[in-house]
């Protein structure tokens, strides 16, 4: 053991990908921390594919990393690989977002937001926007994917409580800011356009994009239709300061020093729980300008 | 009331085309494109209104113009590409390298608009250049040679961006995307700029035919003398010139390079653009008109999916039954087992899809040889 | 009569723009070599084609042995017993001879190909025709001729009732088509039919038993071939009368002709490692220099050299007494050397062109691309040749792979006739054409040599060679032997020359 | 024995790049060169390797199958709700085994009667898989029948010490047995070799030509069922909106294999080689462990520009063009 303490912790993580701001923020915490720490850090881009990922880290099993740190593309499909690494007897920990298993003991920790949860932070940021009477035009992110599907999930949870929130138009903008525009200029053209007064949108971005389609069709977003969307990035907040953007549900990117405590106690053999959330807020307009400053993502 | 008579003239002036175009290879593009809309006439309510909006016109018809500009741009290039009987498989890569530079230099490095556009288009260009090299010079498959900037090129893009999407505001750069000229959106007189371009190209010069015989016999026109080589590497240095314009319309779009996600996946709606429109993918006969209607057709058919509202899920099913059934009717063996099925559908085909007798040369390329 | 084995009554087939066959009878006996003759485009080809399935027909009705039959595919046609060799080489280039020979039908062993068996089965298909090759080698490194023989071995390698080859010999030399005429007999007398399509006559003559004429997709009749002058038959094929035709036969050229002294072309010594070795060559202008040898002797290597297709390893080569070295056709285009290639469906026709865009195309290559030809330039340019060469087309736009044989290589020669080349390199270049255009190109090739244009010919039938040229150069085994001059060409002396240097050749 | 025969040129060019790729791997990090590593990579590259070897067929008979990456996420999902709702997983997968083959013929069938574009109609089957999937259920599901739990890792060979091939790998490496059998030893392989070569050529001499494509496309498409099915071995679960994008790593390892996309030139076990160059560069860079997002995709890039180019060289400029 007391070798160890000597020996440089070596880390393996593997990474989604960089598909939008937000992950390189994540992945940015994660790797200055890293090197704060002097952790060997093993990182792998997964490029948004599972089978990546797994391969990943299969190969940091093959190399003899101390832990496993990885933020799962889907839930399901890592049993296989994760029972190797029980084999090899590498701790594995979860960062972002969980998996399914039928073996708890198949990792030691989640450290995370909870999609579900943003998905009911921000059904309930539209009831109070609205006083309960919405009619909601929904950008959904990639389809099939796992924020995707909880955030839905989260938010029409909450909406069944309000008889008068309803969701008149939903598509997929997958999570960016082009497709967010231009399925946002296809809804303001249906018949029943007139009717929406609330956007919510999966994430900043696709509201970005919506933003700007509002803009062009002379619709004062904000305003006109109450804009409401989760991750909580800079160009979000910027948003906001301008009236343009309503309310932010935050998805806290910068898991660095939370992940590498967990690890390092991970690491020391010592006990950590099963579950950590990460911290997160729900911002408005209000405290938009505040709250610019401190965000560098 | 206004939009009855406008309806009404949209349809007298498109049947007049269609009119003009029988018996000739894009009739079944546009004869497509015209159904498509005649669905929507009729059963996508909102689809054909149309409105002057701030000096300029707004509907979803106009949208289709707008959006559908970047596949267009692409399939210009793409639709060379495939007449030589290559791919660019990299056009999409090329588009993030493009909007990542404009932005980089726009915005990090305070260049001027001017600047920063025609680097970008320098870039791409040059992209497309490496592609041509590859191709022509060391006699890689066309779909492996340009796969490398594929998987290269996105990655050169975020480094170029440091993985940031970078938001501008300047006028210029906005204006590509969202300006509008004459009432109509700016894009497509790009569009249309660039459909001169390709045609004085490849139709005012010996080009196109140096073009469609090495996609159609590269011996051959080795033994009658032409520089097979220069002409595919000019074909791909045209595609990443096109690439980097789609490029700059897509950041300018939405204000912002996003170079993970500017152009995924274009690739195959230009190539698809292409096919619509009349060119096979053996190379050889090429249709340039025809590849900017595929590319109308292809972001008609994707906003009449956002605009009947059918989920994502499944959006892509009716999208490949469209396409395959555009298709099923250029294909002559299908049309000739139809009229054989159904006969006064092969009364009506007949005259509409076995050519004329060809009477005298046709001044463009773009008409068929029987 | 009982020995009937196939009946075709008012057989039609038209294609946009043409009639190709319209209302033809044709009927073949067991143990009959049948010729069917006709000019290029006449419809001979499209005839065997629908007959096998390749065309659907438009009328008409088939009966082998009394039944009626109607093919779909080739391949139904090789089950009834019909087998067929097509015009053009229809061959796999990529895979070996052995396996081109028993595609479709390989011996197999509870359903795995057993490889020993075809290679020997090739190897014996090929002995027939006194054939013996590598059958291992891919088809694409043989030169076209010898494919041309695979193609035959091919179709004899099964027993069929009908066997049909539509101009087998265009490519082969004098004892290839002896040897394959001594099969063709033996075929005959096991009862075989077999039809048979060539433009020579002299074949036809040698080996047929009764002629079809066809013209303009008419049966004009049916001979018997004993009975049949020649210049009847011509006159049938061309639908003119006999005195006009006598004004076509061809006389040997004529040797007078300004010949400058300095050669147009020199080269010394050129060569390159296994395909040719080194040999010396001068052309001047005005002259037809004839290049004579036997299959494989080196004659499509040379010309190949010399317009910069394969790049040579040794030797010069002088043009107007001037150094030059040019690694692609372009530059020799640049230098006025022109090529039609022997294989004008790799090496020669853009298919899905126009007739128009093929006849500019090595021009318009030469001006580059800024200095595009107008429309009414192509337009003028295509009509004179398809109006000087008689090219059979419904109209300058029509496309090329739509056009008869023949007709497609006249389309080349025009091609070349466009760049107005200062010497002409002829691979076989009546290959597939007909007599009537055999000579217009023969009188074409002497009044361009009268105009000063220096012509390096090729060809395997002799009898041309020695008409047109004014020196031959013989090969063998890829070198020269010999260099015949004015007064010592003729077919003996090649055929001698060949055969003597063929006993002088050390034995290695 | 004799000279070798040229048309190996390319395979062998293939082998020796794959070679080049292992050296410099194992030269540079420690543990890249084991046993271990290479069972990894076979069990890695196992569904995409099923898959690129009916792949290899398709584009050896002239034309493209896009549909790949759909069919083995359908088939995937397919599989994991049959078991979910507690069928027999032999009975499930013979099923979706008999679903990819029937697609493979609905788009052979079109591609041949109707003359359209290979491109286009498998395009169009990509589509409608992906899309099918969703309909089948709309989210991932895990699959936790005692087959797959239990029975599955016993179906592994000890091959040296820390490395156990499983089953996935031996799948793949039966594949390309079974391809290279039906490529070689079968009349029905060398017709696809000769429709690919030159189809006009093949149907004037006699061979059947709408039989031969349609059965390569379901050829094809079982082989990516049975990539599907191999997929759920692999990660115990299906999911509808897995592995897009996977056609083009399937096609990808065809060709860097020395097949022409033009159809009628190419080896079987030339596309496992390439399915191991490009598995390889990914360990490479997964060893690596520094690269960042964007450098990450450059490196892959760059190595596959240097494989191909090397191959290229190897195999003696532009001999092999068509
Ligand atoms: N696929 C086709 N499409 C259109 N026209 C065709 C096609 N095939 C042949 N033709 C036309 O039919 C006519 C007869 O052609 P065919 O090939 O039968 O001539 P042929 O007698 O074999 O001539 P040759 O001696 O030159 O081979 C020609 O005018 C030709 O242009
Ligand atoms: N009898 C033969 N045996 C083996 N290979 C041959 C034979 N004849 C020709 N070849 C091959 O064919 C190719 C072309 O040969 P070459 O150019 O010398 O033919 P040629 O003299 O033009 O005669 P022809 O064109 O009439 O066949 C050569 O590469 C050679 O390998
Ligand atoms: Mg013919
Ligand atoms: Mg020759």
């Amino acid at each position: 053991a007391a070798d160890t303490a000597q020996k440089k912790l070596v880390v393996g993580f593997s990474q989604v990908g960089a598909e939008s701001g937000w992950r390189t923020a994540n992945t940015e915490s994660i790797k200055s921390e890293a090197q704060k720490r002097g952790i060997d850090l093993r990182f792998s881009d997964a490029q948004q594919k599972q089978e990546n990922q797994i391969k990943a880290i299969r190969s940091f099993i093959a190399q003899g990393v101390d832990v496993i740190a990885f933020s799962p593309v889907v839930e399901t499909g890592f049993e296989p690989v994760l029972q190797e690494a029980k084999k090899a007897g590498i701790p594995v920990v979860l960062s972002d977002r969980a998996v399914k298993v039928s073996d708890p003991s198949l990792y030691v920790t989640f450290l995370g937001s909870d999609f579900v949860e943003e998905g009911r932070r921000a059904a309930n940021a539209v009831a109070k926007l609205t006083g309960g009477k919405a009619n909601i035009a929904e950008l959904v992110g990639t389809v099939g994917s796992a924020p995707a599907i909880d955030r839905k999930k989260g938010f029409e949870e909450v909406l069944s409580k309000y008889p008068d929130m309803k969701i008149i138009m939903s598509q997929s903008g997958d999570f960016t800011r082009a497709k967010g525009k231009e399925v946002m200029e296809a809804f303001l053209k249906a018949p029943n356009a007139k009717e929406i007064n609330v956007l919510f949108a999966h994430n900043d971005d696709m509201a970005l994009g919506a933003i700007q389609a509002m803009e062009e069709a002379g619709i004062k977003p904000g305003q006109d239709i109450k804009i409401v969307s989760i991750d909580g990035v800079r160009g979000a907040f910027e948003a906001m300061k301008d009236g343009k953007l309503n309310v932010t549900v935050e998805c806290n990117p910068l898991l660095g020093p939370q992940l590498f405590d967990l690890i390092e106690k991970v690491a020391n053999k010592e006990e950590v729980p099963k579950r950590v959330v990460s911290q997160e807020g729900v911002y408005d307009q209000a405290q938009a300008a505040a709250e610019l400053p401190k965000r560098q993502y | 009331m206004i939009d009855w008579v406008s309806d009404l003239l949209f349809w007298i002036v498109f049947g007049s085309i269609l009119f003009l175009l029988r018996g000739q290879r894009i009739f079944w593009s546009v004869g497509a494109l015209g159904l498509l809309l005649l669905f929507n006439q009729f059963f996508t309510p909102g689809f054909f209104h149309i409105q002057i909006l701030d000096g300029h016109l707004y509907g979803s018809r106009i949208d289709v113009l707008n959006q559908g500009a970047k596949v267009m741009l692409l399939s210009l290039g793409m639709v060379l590409v495939i007449a030589t009987g290559g791919v660019d498989l990299s056009v999409g890569a090329v588009m993030a390298i493009a909007a990542a530079v404009s932005s980089r230099l726009l915005v990090t490095e305070h260049q001027s608009a001017g600047a920063a556009i025609a680097a970008a288009l320098v870039i791409s260009t040059l992209a497309g250049a490496w592609n041509g090299v590859l191709v022509a010079g060391f006699g890689i498959q066309p779909i492996v040679a340009t796969l490398v900037l594929m998987v290269a090129g996105r990655g050169v893009a975020q480094l170029i961006t440091e993985g940031q999407i970078i938001n501008f505001l300047d006028p210029t750069m906005v204006y590509l995307g969202n300006g509008h000229l004459f009432a109509l959106p700016f894009t497509l007189t790009l569009v249309l700029v660039t459909l001169g371009l390709a045609f004085f190209l490849v139709r005012r010069t010996a080009l196109g035919l140096f073009i469609e015989s090495v996609g159609d016999n590269d011996e051959a026109s080795r033994y009658s003398g032409i520089n097979a080589k220069q002409v595919k590497f000019l074909v791909y240095t045209f595609s990443g010139f096109c690439a980097g314009l789609a490029g700059l319309v897509a950041c300018s779009n939405i204000k912002s390079a996003d170079a993970n996600n500017i152009g995924l996946y274009l690739e195959l709606d230009a190539i698809l653009a292409v096919v619509v429109g009349g060119t096979s993918l053996q190379g050889g006969r090429f249709y340039l008109i025809g590849a900017v209607v595929g590319g109308l057709f292809i972001q008609t058919l994707t906003t009449t999916l956002y605009a009947r509202n059918v989920s994502s899920d499944i959006s892509p099913v009716p999208k490949a039954l469209a396409i395959i059934a555009v298709c099923l009717f250029q294909s002559e063996s299908f049309r000739t087992r139809l009229s054989h099925v159904v006969r006064p559908f092969g009364r009506i085909l007949k005259p509409l899809g076995s050519r004329p007798p060809q009477k005298s040369i046709t001044a463009t390329h773009d008409s068929p040889k029987p | 009569m009982a020995n009937s084995l196939l009946e075709i009554a008012g057989l039609t087939k038209g294609f946009p723009g043409v009639k190709a066959l319209d209302a033809v009878d044709f009927a073949i006996q067991r143990g009959e070599i049948h010729a069917l003759m006709g000019e290029n485009g006449a419809g001979k080809s499209t005839l065997i084609k629908v007959l096998t399935g390749v065309f659907p027909r438009d009328a008409g009705e088939t009966r082998l042995e009394d039944k009626i039959i109607a093919p779909r595919s080739p391949r139904e046609a090789e089950g009834l017993g019909i087998s067929t060799v097509y015009q053009e080489v229809n061959l796999i280039p990529h895979l070996s001879v052995a396996e081109n020979i028993c595609l479709g039908r390989q011996p197999t062993w509870l359903g795995a190909i057993r490889w020993r068996a075809i290679a020997k089965r090739a190897a014996a298909a090929l002995a027939r025709l006194d054939l013996s090759l590598d059958v291992n080698r891919q088809l694409s490194s043989y030169s076209i001729a010898i494919q041309q023989l695979i193609a035959i071995a091919r179709a004899l390698d099964i027993s069929a009732k009908l066997l049909i080859l539509d101009e087998p010999t265009s490519s082969l030399d004098r004892t290839e088509v002896e040897e394959l005429f001594k099969k063709l007999r033996k075929l005959r007398e096991s009862g075989l039919g077999i039809i048979f399509i060539t433009h020579f006559l002299d074949q036809v003559y040698e080996i047929s038993d009764l002629i079809t004429v066809l013209r303009n997709g008419r049966r004009v009749g049916c001979f018997a071939t004993q009975e049949l002058p020649r210049i009847k038959l011509v006159s049938h094929m061309i639908g003119k009368a006999v005195h006009q035709v006598e004004a076509l036969e061809q006389k040997r050229a004529s040797t007078a002709s300004i010949r400058s002294e300095a050669p147009m072309l020199e080269a010394h010594g050129l060569g390159r490692k296994g395909s040719l070795r080194p040999l010396d060559l001068d052309i001047r202008p005005g002259e037809v220099v004839g290049l004579a040898g036997l299959l494989g002797s080196g004659r499509t290597e040379t010309a190949k050299l010399l317009f910069g297709v394969d790049r040579p390893d040794q030797g010069t080569v002088r043009i107007n007494r001037q150094a030059v070295r040019f690694n692609s056709p372009r530059a020799a285009i640049r230098y006025g050397i022109a090529l039609t290639p022997e294989d004008r469906k790799v090496a020669g026709i853009i298919p899905n062109l126009t007739v128009r865009e093929n006849i500019v195309l090595a021009l318009q290559a030469s001006r580059g691309s800024w200095q595009r030809l107008s429309v009414t330039e192509q337009a003028k340019l295509a009509d004179r040749f398809i109006q000087a060469l008689a090219i059979k087309t419904p109209s300058r736009e029509q496309t090329v792979r739509n056009l008869s044989g023949g007709n497609q290589q006249k389309v080349l020669l025009g091609r070349w006739l466009a760049t107005e080349p200062k010497l002409f390199i002829l691979d076989e270049p009546t290959r597939g054409i007909d007599v009537g255009a055999k000579a217009e190109v023969e009188k074409l090739i002497q009044s361009l040599r009268q105009d000063g244009l220096a012509v390096l010919f090729i060809s395997s039938e002799l009898e041309e060679v020695v008409r047109q040229s004014q020196r031959v150069v013989v090969l063998r085994d890829r070198r020269k032997v010999v260099e015949l001059t004015e007064g010592e060409i003729s077919e003996e002396t090649i055929m001698q020359s060949i055969a003597t240097h063929n006993l002088e050749r050390p034995a290695a | 024995m004799t000279r070798l025969n040229p048309k190996y040129i390319p395979l062998l060019a293939t082998a020796l790049v794959l070679l080049a790729v292992f050296s410099t791997g194992s030269l540079l990090y420690p543990n890249f060169g084991t046993p271990r590593v290479i069972v990894n990579l076979l069990n890695d590259s196992a569904f995409v390797g099923v898959a690129a070897v009916g792949e290899s067929f398709v584009i050896l008979s002239g034309g493209i199958d896009l549909s790949v990456g759909s069919m083995v996420a359908f088939v995937g999902i397919l599989v994991a709700k049959l078991l979910q709702v507690g069928w027999d997983p032999f009975l499930a997968m013979g099923i979706a085994l008999c679903v990819g083959t029937a697609a493979g013929v609905v788009m052979g069938g079109l591609i041949h009667y109707f003359e359209l574009p290979p491109f286009l109609v498998t395009l169009a089957g990509l589509f409608c898989l992906r899309g099918l999937g969703f309909v089948i259920y709309p989210e991932s599901i895990g699959i936790d029948h005692p087959f797959y739990g239990q029975v599955l890792p016993q179906l592994s060979i000890l091959v040296a010490p820390k490395a156990v091939l499983p089953f996935t790998a031996m799948c793949f490496l039966g594949s390309v047995i079974v391809g290279t059998f039906v490529a070689s030893f079968t009349r029905f392989g060398r017709n696809v070799y000769a429709i690919g070569s030159n189809e006009n050529s093949a149907r004037l001499m006699g061979l059947p030509i709408g039989r031969t494509k349609i059965t390569a496309y379901a050829l094809a498409a079982f082989f990516s069922a049975l990539g599907g099915i191999v997929a759920t071995f692999y990660m115990q679960s299906g999911n509808p909106a897995s592995f897009a994008g996977l056609e083009l790593d399937a096609i990808a390892a065809v060709v860097i294999g020395g097949t022409l996309l033009t159809g009628g030139v190419g080896f079987i076990p030339g596309t496992l080689m390439g399915v191991l160059i490009l598995g390889l560069i990914q360990q490479i860079i997964i060893f690596n462990g520094t690269l960042n997002s964007w450098w990450t995709k450059i490196v892959i890039g760059a190595l596959l520009l240097v494989f191909i180019v090397l191959q290229k060289l190897i195999s003696g400029g532009g001999d092999q063009e068509s």
